[in-house]
């Protein structure tokens, strides 16, 4: 599993929520494009070899949906 | 002469038709003694799969590959499963994206981004097939251009074919 | 295909891997013959819809793999007994149960002759090429016509599945035989009466002659019977059926066995391994052969006990666990070695397995 | 004028049923239906399953198809879609038609294929000795329900509405002319129809469950019924436990053989198909 | 907190099934409707028959039983039957469950033996390859309908409540949360509940129907499905064509299992019964 | 019932005649015991709930007799591959199809071996007294526990239906045996992992110890798989945990076979008529014997070689058109001549019939 | 057959309704007595073969109904 | 000695357990060797049924009647069809009212109106079974009145013991 927890995540924010951690596990990962067309915020996108990868953890607002809906057990949001 | 050649990836990648028609442009159009033969994963979707075309010039009783003169692969799992039969000297093809790790043989290595190319080039990820029967023409020698040709556009869909030559030949 | 070339004009089925694809091809073809398709709700419904089609005339097909073929076993006895021609295709795949779905097999050639309760008549065909699954397939259809018993058509995956040239041949260069119908008025008309060559003249259903078929033990009526008699003459007349012709379904294929010491004994794709492996031993100067049956049931029984007085041994190729191996087995009466060349584990059995049985021979 | 000897097989008499089986009145009111349709008996294809009702093709004479236990409908399909100008009746058991039989009952139900269904329910399986039904109501004895039925029961007829039949109806041997009536019109329905007849089985469902004699069993009938249409004279005390008789549902929809016919136009092409 | 993980095989990863099918969407509502439950793993039975579908059990730490085709239900029955603390749980398919099923599947309704049946309708044999299923929408490609659907097909919920069942709801894949509430209400249930859920098979359904990547077909559920809480919100015409979700039937009756425990309480005798 | 007496506390059916009473008296039975007995929708379900239920601990059984068995064959195969303990009675009757629904017959007997697709292992007793119902049924569910394997008790309509005096053995003089169990943790736990009697050690269903049961080819941890290897050693050791088990499996009968120069080889009630016969043929100064196998299948080879070592000539009396036969034949290996006593018209086989057949032999 | 064509049909009648002419099958009959139990006139009963005679030709009023609802097809009227 | 009796009639007149009744007699109270066996119909209800019971000193081999002792036969269709292998000299015992023709043949004919005395003197048709069985005592000798008292009151249902005693001896 690939830990992404980016280092952005120490920089002060003006809205106080915190940073989401997210888990990919691009072994599972089969590039479907569900995760990333559900998410609102655009945290996500496909690599070259068709697995995700994030984008703009910033974004995220932890709405889960990418987690409930990946069919593959490859992305955590905590 | 008994020539084996092995075409390797996942259910989907149109590896089964790639092999026909590589069995077609050889024996209807080159006129040689072909068969080609398959298996797939579990039932028949998705999974595993494999294709073999077996040219030769006297009659063919074993339809399956034993010593493989080329191997393609699109998949690492494929590759590194089947790479196994592949004669010394044999040829191996591989998708240079998703087979990143060649594993170790004294065999001639032809990384090719076939996948890419048709997505990129053709715009079709799933022309990467008549790709890589391009990439196998070009490689192997054993069937010509002209047949393969004939063969891919015998075989698909009415209003596919510039696309599929394009691919053919990218 | 081979099936409509036959005429075959109805096929009812419902999918099942290796097999989906006859299905699908017909699915598209048969309507534009002005045929039917249709996909039932399972394997029993599709061998009963067959059946049904059939009684009114048409030339029915249907097709399958093990488990499919399990459950069409309580049907087929019934288009034994009722003398109901129809084919049915069985691409074996590996089992039991669901097994190996998509790997070749050889292991429900005993059920074929022995899947249904009961004593009943049937003719099972192999064919060994491509070009066979097209001509022992239209050969299948015409022995169902003939004797009015369910022919089936048991392929290997491979062969199933596999691509080489064909000869297919042209029309007017088969044979096609459709079933015998009645030339009597339909009072005179009795439906499993007499016949010369013990097979029953049934009128198609809504062509005038109205008759009973049923499932139970009937007399020359079609109508139910418990008559100890009767029941033992139907019983024996349908035994005699296929044994009085044995000349007419029997078909095998005997490769370099005149002077052959080893001979190999092998169906479909195996045949293909072991007329390699038999090159290969005569290459290396051993006396090989193969004998490999187009019509497996009836079992070739003289053809085996005859190569078993020439030979001194007898390599049974088979993928399965031994089952073919029993019959040659019991018609050489001890005469002869015979020796196992096995593999059920999916893959096909290449031609060295055979070329080392024949060394052992 | 009409008389039955004209469709009966008359060499296969007297019936196999025992004394009082609702199936001989049930089998007279059929062949005054078809009588009345003026159907030709060349133009009959009849198939049944296994069981007590399952005979009934052996004493008629139509094309008679006696086929496997639970399978009549699939065989019928067959038939019907192979020559769709045969008019196509299914006789079938309640355990023929709805215990084993009961996956192509449903599918026959979806296809909408022209076959008319007549279920004869007895509530029990009568040829193998009074084993439970899918029918039998609860607390009633069976021999494989020896402290009683457990299990609750199909209403066939809901059961065909919900897998899609285009027609259903329910009728009752002790209502014989209206049953005859209803099998006209089910028969000259196109497109699946469904008829279940309450019928009797006295000599073991009856005499097991002290039901009285044949005629106590008939007359029973009448209390157990309600035709639909006059269902507002009731209250919904009186209406409890009875079951609705009648046409119970019909819809209009395309029938599966005239589909199938109208694709082979679309499609259809010269030449025998060899070598395709 | 909750995590797949506790639930998983993980040796089995990953998914046997196609880049973004349904089916995994759905395992993992199971998966946290069951955490939610709090049921010990060694408690849940869950049953399959062959399909895509059918393969979930291997991926789940329970105890499980994948079977042949169109049986699970079946086998379930004497699973639950034998052992009646056992929370059991069947997965099917479309075709697995309601074509060669069909039988097993109007019979457990019935029977309202405490069973949950989850049956998973990508109205395709996806395993297979895309043959037409009993589900298929008139008039779309299957590879044994190359013309179009020709068959009407079964509405799963109705036929469920019309066998007998006494728990009916329906769920989708893009509504993954209020799935796993359903799943949660499903087993909590006593009795049989059914649940279909309506999935994709982007892989072949999807993509010879030309239906757009599995993110395209998974949006397009909304546009589906109704609650049915909801439907007084919209106009007839918006309601055409449209399916109902969330529990669509829920009706109280005795258990199968209980009510034969207290047959066993009522007859039962000491000894082993030898010799009887 | 000797199915209660060997703990049978399951039952799962669809009836049919001859075999329901079965099912009748066990309906009234189980429930006494605390047992459970289930009427199902058809044989297919009935031979899908008592796997389910074996799976969780029982002691199962169902009853049948010809087409449902056909239709139970597909689930036997999965109880076969998945090392399922069970028990099924087929109370033979006429066949083919619905045949002669209430007339005995053996003709049942080759599709209990090679009823269901695929290489399978199966054990199938014939008991031949009223009493050996009661004792044979124990000993199939011994077997079946001991082995995994379903068990076929093969009755013929008259055995099932005849009363005889009956010594029914007391509990504790017979040995009941009961499944093995894990005794290790659920963390070291592998169920289809290698055991000395290549028995698995399967554990009950709920009982703490979770893992996977499948039709598919599977690994020892029961997970699906197509590795050839491991599916090969799959298949050699169901093979295996039969054939290595033969002297516990194998049960046969001599009677005056010592000295005998023509003996009889039958099975069930056939058998009870040959001992007539062969008595009758003694009276006769005709030196006869009998062989009747309790267990069928797996076949008495070496008892039936080793017969036909020592006999002129082995006659086979079957109620079918000849099935056993087949067996014989091969078993014999042309060391003897081997002859038909067959009737299928429903009427058991007479003593005169048989003793015909010795005198030609 | 037996047919069962009374003698008394000849004689005058006050209401001019047709007599009767029912047919009795005795091979057929079972005697399953629902005939006699059905018919409001009274017309038939079992005799001690258990077959059904007729006790009371002139009261039968063509109902059909013992016609209609013997399961054997054993008696019909005309 | 062997003795081979058979009861005929039709479906649900009790003959199968008739016979049983008659093997437990002998078997159990009279302590002989005994089998009983049967056949019916189509299926299992209605039509032709037959119970046989054979007694013997020897341990018994075949259990079906060959050359049959004692026939009762409630039908005329049964009587016809099974006196065949009624013995010379053996008993044929029919029932008065429902066997009005007696097949030709060198037996000793017994007519008794079973039927109707269970009927009328003891108010249930269904008892005729156990009727017939007082008189196959009677006319046998091969079983004792007592043992077959036993036996019918071990098996007739518990509330109609009265019923069936008075029907065995009517
Ligand atoms: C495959 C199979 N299973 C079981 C049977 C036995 N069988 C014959 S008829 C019947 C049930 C009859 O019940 P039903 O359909 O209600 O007809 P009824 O006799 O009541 O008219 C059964 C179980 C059979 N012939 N075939
Ligand atoms: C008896 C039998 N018939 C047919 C098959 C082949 N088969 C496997 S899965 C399947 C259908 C799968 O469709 P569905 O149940 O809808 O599951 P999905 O793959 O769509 O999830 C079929 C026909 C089989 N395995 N066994
Ligand atoms: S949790 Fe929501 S916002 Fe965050 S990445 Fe996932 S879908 Fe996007
Ligand atoms: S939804 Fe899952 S499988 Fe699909 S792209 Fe996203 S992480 Fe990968
Ligand atoms: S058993 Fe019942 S249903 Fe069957 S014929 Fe007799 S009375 Fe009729
Ligand atoms: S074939 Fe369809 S249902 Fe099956 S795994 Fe692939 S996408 Fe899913
Ligand atoms: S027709 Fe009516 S009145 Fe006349 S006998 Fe029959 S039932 Fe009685
Ligand atoms: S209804 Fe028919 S069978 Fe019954 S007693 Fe009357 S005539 Fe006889
Ligand atoms: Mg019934
Ligand atoms: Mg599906």
């Amino acid at each position: 599993m690939t830990m992404a927890e980016s280092k952005e995540a120490q920089k002060p924010k003006v809205k106080r929520k915190e940073i989401a951690v997210i888990n990919i596990n691009e072994e599972w990962c089969k590039g479907c494009d569900i995760c990333v067309q559900i998410c609102a915020k655009d945290c996500l996108r496909l690599n070259k070899w068709s697995k995700v990868e994030i984008i703009d953890l910033e974004a995220c607002n932890k709405c889960m949906l990418c987690e409930i809906l990946c069919p593959d057990f490859a992305i955590t949001v905590r | 002469m008994r020539y084996e050649a092995r075409l390797s990836g996942e259910g989907g990648q149109g590896l089964i038709l790639a092999g026909v028609i590589l069995a077609e442009a050889v024996g209807i159009y080159d006129g040689k003694n072909v068969t080609q033969s398959q298996s797939y994963g579990p039932e028949s979707r998705g999974g595993k799969s494999k294709s073999e075309v077996i040219i030769s010039d006297d009659e063919i009783d074993y339809p399956k590959a034993t010593r493989v003169d080329l191997l393609l692969s699109l998949t690492q799992e494929s590759c590194n499963e089947y790479v196994k039969d592949l004669k010394e000297e044999g040829h191996l093809i591989v998708d240079a994206t998703y087979v990143p790790s060649i594993p170790p043989g004294s065999f001639q290595v032809y990384q090719v981004p076939m996948i890419q190319i048709a997505r990129e080039e053709i715009g079709k990820e799933i022309v990467a097939n008549i790709v890589a029967l391009g990439v196998i023409t070009e490689i192997s020698g054993i069937v010509t251009r002209e047949a393969i040709k004939k063969a891919v556009l015998a075989r698909v869909p009415k209003g596919t074919e510039a696309l599929n030559t394009r691919a053919l030949e990218a | 295909m081979g099936a409509v070339a036959a005429g075959c004009r109805f096929f009812a089925g419902y999918p099942i891997t290796p097999s989906s694809e006859i299905a699908e091809q017909l699915a598209a073809l048969l309507p534009t013959l002005g045929g039917k398709f249709i996909q039932m709700e399972d394997e029993i419904a599709s061998m009963a819809a067959i059946i049904g089609a059939s009684l009114v005339g048409k030339k029915v097909l249907t097709a399958t793999s093990g488990p499919g073929f399990s459950l069409k076993q309580e049907n087929l006895g019934f288009a034994a007994l009722a003398e109901v021609p129809c084919v049915i295709v069985n691409v074996m795949r590996g089992g039991p149960s669901t097994g190996l779905p998509t790997s070749p097999a050889q292991s429900d050639v005993m059920q074929a002759r022995w899947g249904t309760h009961g004593d009943h008549p049937v003719i099972a065909l192999t064919p060994g090429t491509v070009t066979e699954i097209y001509t022992e397939t239209i050969r299948a259809f015409n022995l169902a016509e003939k004797y009015r018993v369910p022919v089936i058509l048991l392929f290997d995956e491979i062969l199933g599945h596999m691509r080489e040239k064909v000869e297919i041949p042209l029309p007017g260069e088969y044979e096609i035989v459709d079933r015998k119908q009645p030339t009597c008025s339909p009072d005179e008309y009795v439906p499993y009466g007499p016949t010369d060559d013990d097979v029953p003249v049934l009128a198609n259903f809504g062509e005038g002659y109205r008759y009973h078929i049923t499932g139970l033990m009937h007399d020359e009526h079609g109508l139910p019977t418990e008559k100890p008699a009767i029941v033992q003459a139907l019983q024996d007349r349908l035994k005699r059926k296929i044994d009085r012709h044995l000349d007419d379904i029997l078909s095998t294929e005997s490769f370099l066995t005149d002077d052959a010491e080893v001979a190999v004994f092998a169906i479909g794709s195996t045949a293909r391994s072991a007329r390699g492996a038999v090159r290969e031993a005569r290459d290396l100067g051993i006396r090989a052969g193969l004998l490999r049956p187009r019509t497996l049931w009836p079992f070739p029984e003289k053809d085996v006990a005859a190569l078993g007085e020439r030979v001194r041994t007898i390599v049974v190729a088979e993928m399965n666990m031994g089952q073919l191996i029993y019959e040659v087995e019991r018609a050489v009466h001890g005469k002869t070695r015979v020796l196992p060349c096995l593999k059920a584990d999916g893959e096909p059995i290449p031609p060295s397995q055979i070329l080392s049985a024949i060394k052992e021979g | 004028m009409f008389v039955y000897e004209e469709y009966m097989r008359e060499e296969m008499f007297p019936l196999i049923w025992c004394k009082g089986c609702g199936n001989g009145i049930i089998t007279k009111s059929i062949l005054r239906a078809i009588d009345r349709l003026k159907i030709q008996k060349d133009d009959v294809a009849m198939v049944s399953g296994i069981g007590c009702a399952g005979r009934l093709p052996g004493y008629v004479d139509f094309n008679t198809l006696h086929t496997t236990h639970g399978r009549p409908l699939a065989f019928a399909t067959g038939v019907k879609l192979a020559r769709p100008e045969l008019k196509v009746i299914v006789i079938t058991g309640d355990g023929d038609g709805l215990a084993i039989g009961g996956n192509h009952f449903i599918h026959a139900c979806r296809r909408n294929i022209d076959v008319t269904c007549i279920l004869f329910n007895n509530a029990t399986y009568g040829m193998t000795g009074g084993q439970v039904a899918p029918t039998t109501p609860m607390g009633m004895w069976a021999s494989t329900m020896p402290y009683g039925q457990m299990e609750p029961s199909f209403d066939a007829c809901k059961l065909a509405e919900a897998a899609g039949a285009s027609f259903v109806a329910r009728g009752t041997t002790y209502h014989a002319v209206a049953l005859e009536k209803l099998i006209v019109e089910a028969i000259q329905h196109p497109g699946f129809s469904f008829l279940e007849v309450i019928t009797d089985c006295p000599e073991i469902y009856g005499r097991k469950n002290k039901l009285g004699d044949p005629a106590d069993m008939l007359l029973a009938q009448k209390d157990k019924v309600v035709p639909i249409d006059q269902q507002g004279r009731y209250t919904p005390e009186q209406l409890a436990g009875k079951v609705f008789t009648k046409i119970l549902h019909k819809h209009e929809a395309t029938e599966y053989t005239a589909r199938y016919q109208q694709l082979i136009d679309r499609v259809k092409v010269e030449g025998n198909g060899h070598a395709l």
